[in-house]
């Protein structure tokens, strides 16, 4: 008999792009599996379905698995605007919720307590690593001195843009306070932001003006906190249109290789971009029950898509061993038992995943993991923070030169 | 007063392209009384001609436009024959064809995601991230070649919607299929005809908005409500009016976007459709619908 | 009763009524003639207020209706017929019949449909004028005089005090026509409705009217018992043509 | 047969014209059915009893589902189907509704279910008063400006933060075990469903019904027969808007989860005409049947094919051979060929 | 006798409904003026209309100069000869008086030749020519009705079909009318015309044919018609008559 693994995840629509990639992670994980003997000894099925990047239907999609596939576990859906209603749905049946994305801090701030979070942290919290690199990577005094935030009006964004700031994180339901921010990342480190823009999720085309008064700013650094590569390739192809020369451009998207055939090697030169995942970190992990270096995954990807990866199938990827390593931990399908096991995680112990190594505090968010951060240099995504920790960093280009 | 000369040109340099986006829609409402809510859906799919030219052979996307208007032409003569020509019988033809065409372009969607998967695109020449600089003020050359194109084209088509002989028999089978047939019109051809012009200004579009814009099949939904309000305030089926209107709201779209914010940059397209329908329901140059 | 005063109608350049002024007498049957393009289809817009005028005065019953809008001069009771047949389709002809019956406030609004009684005025009405098998029809889908009588139907369905027929004959077969003629006069004269006729046919109008009103160019040129106007040499010019010779040949 | 009039006298004729118009006359509609609606209703009532034989909740789901699109088709069939005035912005009001009453329960925990009406009253008031603008053009236009609203919409919600912009919120969940949790939203949506069903055939039925499909047909004829159109209209604008406000209200409680991209969706408005078009425009049942239709269809592709640009091809393809080879829906198509099951008759 | 169309026992209706035609036939004789009478909702619009193509015919032939119509398009009937005027909205709304006229001769080459009889109509048609540049749309009912007659001066058909042409004309315009249709005949062209201004129509013809029922239930030299009584009683409004 088959253990039926379910993910509901947006192969059409916005969100598609990372959508299709998600389902290869949850694909080759799975077809690993199975060579390898499957999970408790039964054959892994996966059952992927489009959700349209629909809320509603992503609900339903999950409902279904539940009752009629009668699916053994999960795995999460792509984004945050699709993972926090499948929350509320996942809480209600108990089912282990591994997320794959979704970071704003509120979906941990519900008092779910079968939520786990595989990236770094909440999206609240990335500035931290982006403010680390300009504090240790840029020689004192020649670090921007401003910056211009532009922004998709998107969950994920704004709350990255909400810790750079420093604002406030709100229950808009009851009104009530979840987090307070202040000061704010860039205050922190002494960056004064000389402008502020948000663009609508849908429909925006205005892309040359918004890089016009990005550049009249005359801000050094321009922080682009887009929803997706494609909203990155956007703003960045204006930029250089226009031909803006900021000293330092980092964005919230933009790893992917959409991007750089997008916008070009030399527009995308010294782009700096926060990722969990990178091909070159010597992250060490299990594959059912064997040894599996992200060296290994990168091949494997290759092998099976000719394609390289990026972050948006390994981290799917990392789900998938997650689930593995809670069934065969908790020796069991039962939900519950696999949730207390992922929860009984400790930093000697923990799921090991081609992201490194997992644990997770009460709300489900990964305890103790920082960003890697990444640069486009010549055509490649190479990983410039954090030096020290693995082999394989690369120095970081700064200023950029225009684009 | 540079910034506001600049925030003008870049309104109008959009505002090119979205008029010619536009005035296929509104050429196949004018000449057909077919709202084409594919249309936007049927550019894309000129765009990935284009795209494809563009990657695989390394065609320019302004050389390659007269081949993806003819290609999706030849697109159109066949989603004609086979969509349409039973409707034009139909007492509730425009109604039936607004429908018709929108399970149109999401079946567009489906075959282009299927071909070209949901991974978006852009073609890269190098004219599209490049700008004239003159002195503090800038023109992007991409805009600028694709708006300019873009009147020309339209220019040409309405000369020959009002003085050729076909454009004769284009506007006469529009009003009165029957009163047209009996005059000796082949209006089944005519309707084909018509029809491909359109879906070919689609395909020529699509070549332009190809490195204007990145596009992936699904993108199409983004567009055709600011398409449609483009028209509508143009008045429906006028051409000029429509470029008018394009030029017109991209401007006030761009200083909007620059001093109240790019959120609202958008709303502009849609609060200006309810303003006119207040002010002047038939648009800018519009005819006053005849009462009796 | 209807008094139209220096009304004006203006399209662009053209004037399609120039200052018209007419009076319609309580109980009268007045017939509005005048050659091709005069603007009778133009005042009539104006009276029942399908066009807005641009500029002159309407008064019904000693209040002015041109300010009014058009459903609630015809809740005055002023009904009228469109020269060119205007029938719902995808409704049946009794449907287009009833449609026309009075609807008092939201009270009336949340009445059936299509009540007994309203149902047999109706087919007594269709019987009458000889339509009574395409009653369940499409309204689209009749011939040309069968939609012109469709109208009329509705027209007597709504019990109008004053009624104006843009061409009722037109089209109309004249042995029908004669019955029509009939029962209009006998409208009139026991239920004193008043009528306001458009028509070519001049010897209808004879017969049937009490007092003429002849427009050319959007102005009123002669108005007066029909005898009167017959001999009318501007009439004669602007509209009979050598017609009335022939005929009294 | 062969008369001609060389041999017969007037009489005979007339004699004659009146067997052949006895043999052209068209006869009223065949009688409608009420038991079967009333019955359908009964068996979905009986339905949650299958939760003591196991767990059916997906069924429940999706009868739910079904329901709150019966509600809203119907809804919308008052505007488009009989006054003819196509809207592709009915996802405002099912936003509206569910905005309005999800805060009620979000601060003061009043439940959605009892919320509903006065959401639906809220709708309709939007709905009037988007109708007096809006409702001054016709066809094409009127649709496009139907989307725009739409836009407005969005970019609105999205930027309003005390409903929690594009992020949205959540609302509380009940405390009812996995089992019965569904219970008071699956009763509450069949209501709304079931009344709206009754209300549309209420409607179509009055005076203001007639009204309505004469201003479908042609407005200057509908006024000069003494409608007054514009309120006539504005009325139906808002009576849709109400239900579909309703409906919101209780779908909103229902997901725990308020966003604008749930529902102020033009593919959700979209599935409204769409279920109206094949179901039938106009008529009482050819929502109910569209929705049906629409809902098992994609249970079907996402069943069968489970994802991708199939589902997508598959409901574009189905929505165009529906238009094509039923025109009037399957219901009206059915009914001009004499061949409409007698108990699909609920007009 | 030398007919120039024959229609002989044809059946038809719209779209899939009754027949509204059933044995209904026609001799038309060249250069001759034809009118058709009878009551509305006989099926003389149905018959011109199938004539010309619009309808298709379920049974019976339509034979033109030997060649059998039945099955072609509108357009190629037109083009063999036979031009129709229907009854209703033959104009295109939104084009000018000039342009409706330029349609008028579409099926002629030579724009040259097109131009100056464009310009011949106009010179007779003085309301015409006044309102050159106006849309069709917003004209008179009459006005609509003489430029939908005019239009067929500018082809020389064979036969010109004419639904009720002196629908909604002043007496003295109708009499023009009569008069250039007699011109037209006296040049060789055919008329078939259908009237419900019936003594008109028959006054200023040379054949008349009753239909009623879908059928053709008398044919013969207009005079003929006129006097029959029963036709006078059934058609004419006879009582008057009488
Ligand atoms: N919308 C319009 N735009 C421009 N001119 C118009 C419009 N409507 C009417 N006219 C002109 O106004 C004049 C009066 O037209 P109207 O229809 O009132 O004439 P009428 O007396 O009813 O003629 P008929 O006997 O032919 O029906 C005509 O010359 C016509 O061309
Ligand atoms: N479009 C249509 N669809 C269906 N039936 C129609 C249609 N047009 C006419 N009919 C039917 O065909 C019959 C004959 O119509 P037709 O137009 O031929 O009559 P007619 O003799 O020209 O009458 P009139 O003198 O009133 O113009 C009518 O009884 C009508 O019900
Ligand atoms: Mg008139
Ligand atoms: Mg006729």
């Amino acid at each position: 008999q088959t253990l039926k693994i379910g993910a509901s995840l947006p192969i059409t629509g916005g969100l598609s792009v990372s959508g299709e990639k998600h389902k290869r992670g949850y694909e080759l994980c799975t077809k690993l599996i199975n060579e390898a003997g499957g999970i408790l000894g039964r054959q892994v099925e996966l059952v992927v379905s489009d959700n349209r990047s629909d809320p509603a239907t992503a609900i339903n999609q999950y409902e279904r698995f539940i009752n009629v596939d009668k699916v053994d576990a999960v795995y999460g859906t792509f984004s945050s605007r699709l993972t926090f209603p499948v929350g509320s749905i996942l809480s209600k049946y108990n089912m282990v919720h591994a997320v794959p994305s979704g970071g704003a801090l509120r979906i941990y701030e519900q008092g779910y307590r079968n939520l786990f979070y595989f990236q770094v942290s909440a999206a609240e919290y990335t500035g931290k690593d982006v403010v680390a690199v300009i504090k240790d990577l840029i020689p004192q005094g020649q670090g921007p001195k401003t910056a211009a935030i532009v922004s998709a009006d998107d969950f994920f964004a704004n709350a990255i843009a909400a810790g750079l700031l420093g604002e406030k994180v709100k229950d808009p339901a009851t009104d009530k306070e979840i987090a307070d921010l202040a000061p704010g990342y860039l205050a922190d480190a002494g960056i004064k932001v000389v402008m502020q823009e948000k663009w609508p999720e849908e429909g925006f085309n205005d892309w040359l003006n918004l890089a016009n008064s990005i550049k009249r700013s005359g801000a050094e650094m321009i922080i682009g906190l887009t929803a997706s590569a494609e909203e990155a390739v956007q703003l960045t192809r204006s930029l250089k249109t226009v031909g803006a020369t900021p000293k330092l451009v980092y964005l919230s998207q933009g790893a992917q290789t959409e991007f750089i055939e997008g916008v070009g090697e030399n527009a995308a030169n010294g782009v700096m971009i926060h990722t969990t995942w990178h091909k070159d970190v010597p992250f060490e992990s299990t594959l059912a029950g064997k040894p599996f270096s992200n060296a290994d995954f990168v091949k494997a990807f290759e092998a099976e898509y000719g394609v390289e990866p990026d972050e948006d199938s390994a981290i799917p990827f990392a789900v998938c061993q997650g689930i593995e390593q809670a069934i065969n931990g908790a020796g069991t399908t039962d939900n519950a038992k696999m949730g207390e096991w992922l929860h009984a995680r400790i930093n000697d112990d923990p799921v090991r995943t081609v992201l490194g190594r997992f644990t997770w505090d009460e709300r489900g968010l990964a305890k103790d993991k920082s960003h890697i951060m990444t640069q486009w240099q010549d055509g490649k995504l190479n990983f410039v923070y954090p030096t020290g920790e693995f082999e394989g960093v690369v120095p970081f280009n700064y200023p950029k030169a225009g684009f | 007063m540079a910034d506001i000369l600049q925030i003008l040109i870049l309104g109008l340099a959009l505002g090119g392209v979205i008029a010619l986006m536009g005035s296929g829609l509104s050429l196949v409402f004018g000449v057909m009384r077919i709202v084409n809510l594919a249309h936007p859906s049927l550019i894309i799919a000129g765009a990935y001609i284009a795209y494809w030219a563009f990657k695989g052979l390394g065609i320019d996307p302004i050389v390659m436009l007269p081949v993806s208007a003819a290609i999706m032409a030849a697109i159109g003569v066949l989603v004609y024959r086979l969509m349409f020509e039973k409707e034009t019988k139909s007492a509730k033809y425009s109604e039936m064809t607004v429908l018709l065409t929108f399970a149109l372009a999401m079946m567009a969607e489906g075959v282009l995601g299927g071909l070209f998967t949901n991974t978006q695109r852009v073609t890269s020449p190098d004219y599209a991230t490049d700008a004239f600089f003159i002195g503090d003020l800038f023109i992007p050359k991409g805009q600028l070649y694709a708006g300019l194109l873009s009147l020309a084209i339209i220019g040409a088509l309405t000369l020959f919607l009002k003085y050729s002989r076909l454009g004769y028999a284009i506007r006469a089978t529009t009003q009165n299929r029957e009163a047209a047939e009996l005059l000796g019109v082949n209006v089944n051809f005519i309707s084909i005809l018509a029809f491909a012009i359109g879906i070919g200004l689609a395909g020529a579009a699509g070549s332009l908005v190809s490195f204007v814009f990145s596009f992936f099949p699904a993108k199409h939904w983004e567009w055709v409500a600011m398409l449609m309000s483009v028209v509508v305030l143009g008045g429906m089926g006028s051409i000029l009016g429509t470029v008018v209107a394009a030029l017109l709201l991209s401007v006030v779209a761009a200083f909007v976007g620059t001093w109240i914010g790019a959120t609202w940059s958008t709303m502009t397209f849609f609060l200006a459709l309810f303003l006119i329908l207040l002010i002047r329901p038939q648009g800018l140059f519009g005819e006053k619908p005849e009462m009796a | 009763m209807l008094e139209v005063k220096n009304l004006c109608k203006h399209y662009g350049g053209i004037k399609a009524v120039d200052g018209a002024t007419f009076a319609v007498e309580r109980g009268s049957i007045t017939a509005l003639i005048g050659p091709n393009g005069a603007g009778k289809t133009t005042a009539f817009n104006c009276i029942s207020r399908t066009v807005t005028p641009t500029s002159g005065e309407v008064w019904l019953d000693g209040a002015r209706i041109d300010q009014l809008r058009p459903h609630k001069i015809t809740a005055k009771g002023l009904s009228r017929t469109f020269q060119i047949s205007r029938n719902l389709s995808d409704m049946t002809v009794i449907e287009n019949v009833i449609v026309q019956s009075r609807v008092d406030g939201i009270r009336g609004m949340l009445r059936p449909a299509m009540s007994a009684e309203e149902k047999d005025k109706a087919m007594a009405i269709l019987d009458f004028l000889g339509i009574t098998r395409i009653a369940y029809e499409d309204g689209h889908n009749l011939s040309y005089g069968q939609k012109k009588l469709m109208d009329l139907a509705a027209l007597l369905m709504s019990d109008p005090k004053i009624i104006l027929l843009d061409e009722p004959a037109g089209g109309v077969n004249p042995t029908l026509m004669e019955e029509i003629i009939g029962h209009i006069r006998a409208l009139n004269e026991k239920r004193g409705l008043t009528v306001l006729i458009v028509e070519h046919n001049m010897d209808l109008i004879m017969r049937l009217s009490h007092k003429v009103v002849v427009m050319a160019q959007g102005r009123v040129i002669c108005d007066g018992p029909p005898e009167m106007v017959r001999k009318d040499p501007q009439v004669l010019d602007a509209y009979l043509g050598g017609v009335l010779e022939e005929e009294a040949a | 047969m062969a008369v001609t009039l060389q041999q017969s006298s007037a009489n005979s004729v007339l004699e004659a014209r009146r067997a052949h118009n006895e043999k052209l006359a068209r006869r009223a509609d065949q009688t409608r059915v009420t038991w079967f609606p009333l019955a359908l209703l009964a068996i979905l009532l009986a339905l949650p009893l299958l939760q003591f034989v196991g767990n059916y909740n997906y069924v429940l789901h999706l009868v739910l589902f079904t329901a709150s699109y019966v509600a809203m088709a119907s809804g919308w069939n008052i505007l488009g189907g009989f006054a003819g005035y196509v809207s592709l912005g009915h996802s405002v009001f099912f936003g509206v509704g569910g905005y309005f009453a999800g805060m009620l329960l979000a601060r003061y925990g009043i439940s959605t279910i009892i919320t509903a009406p006065l959401a639906g009253l809220v709708a309709a008031v939007l709905g009037y008063l988007v109708g007096l603008v809006t409702l001054k053009v016709r066809g094409p236009s009127f649709i496009i400006s139907s989307i725009a609203l739409l836009m407005i919409a969005r970019i609105l919600f999205d930027n309003w933060e005390f409903v929690g912009g594009a992020n949205g919120l959540t609302l509380p969940t009940n405390d009812l075990p996995v089992q019965w949790a569904k219970l008071p939203y699956y009763y509450a949506m069949i209501a709304i469903a079931a009344f709206t069903v009754w209300a549309t055939y209420r409607i179509k039925h009055s005076k203001f019904g007639l009204g309505l499909r004469a201003i479908s047909k042609d407005e200057i004829k509908a006024e000069s027969a003494g409608i007054d159109t514009r309120f006539y209209k504005v009325m139906a604008f808002a009576l849709s808007a109400f239900f579909v406000g309703m409906a919101g209200a209780v779908w909103g409680e229902y997901l725990t989860y308020l966003r604008p991209n749930i529902f102020l969706l033009i593919l959700i408005s979209a599935n409204l005409v769409l279920m109206c078009i094949l179901g039938g425009k106009g008529t009482i049942v050819g929502p109910v049947v569209g929705a049906i239709l629409i809902v098992a269809l994609n249970e079907l592709f996402v069943a069968t094919m489970g994802a991708s640009e199939v589902n997508i091809l598959g409901t574009g393809l189905v929505m165009a051979v529906g238009l094509i080879f039923f025109p009037l829906g399957l219901v009206g198509t059915l009914a001009k060929k004499g061949k409409l099951p007698r108990v699909l008759n609920w007009d | 006798m030398t007919e120039l169309l024959q229609v002989t026992n044809i059946t038809a209706g719209y779209g899939d409904g009754p027949a509204i035609l059933d044995g209904a036939h026609l001799t038309v004789e060249p250069g001759k003026v034809h009118c058709i009478i009878g009551p509305n909702g006989a099926g003389k619009s149905t018959l011109l209309k199938s004539i010309c193509g619009m309808l298709t015919i379920r049974k019976g032939d339509v034979i033109f100069k030997g060649k059998r119509l039945n099955g072609m398009r509108p357009d190629q009937i037109l083009r063999e000869g036979i031009c129709f005027v229907p009854q209703e909205r033959a104009l295109f709304p939104k084009m000018t008086v000039r342009e409706n006229l330029r349609m008028g001769g579409f099926i002629l080459n030579n724009q040259k030749e097109l131009d100056r009889r464009i310009d011949g109509i106009l010179e007779r048609f003085p309301i015409l020519r006044e309102r050159a540049d106006q849309h069709a749309g917003t004209m008179s009912g009459g006005q609509q009705q003489t430029l939908a007659m005019a239009r067929t001066l500018i082809i020389k058909p064979a036969i010109v079909m004419l639904d009720e042409p002196s629908l909604g004309l002043a007496p003295k315009v109708i009499q023009e009318m009569f008069d250039i249709m007699k011109m037209m005949s006296a040049e060789g062209v055919t008329v078939l015309l259908v009237e419900q201004n019936a003594l008109m129509g028959l006054k200023n013809s040379d054949w008349g044919v009753v239909l009623d029922l879908g059928r053709t239930l008398f044919e013969g030299p207009a005079a003929d018609v006129l006097a029959d009584p029963r036709i006078q009683e059934l058609y004419l409004g006879g009582k008057k008559a009488a």
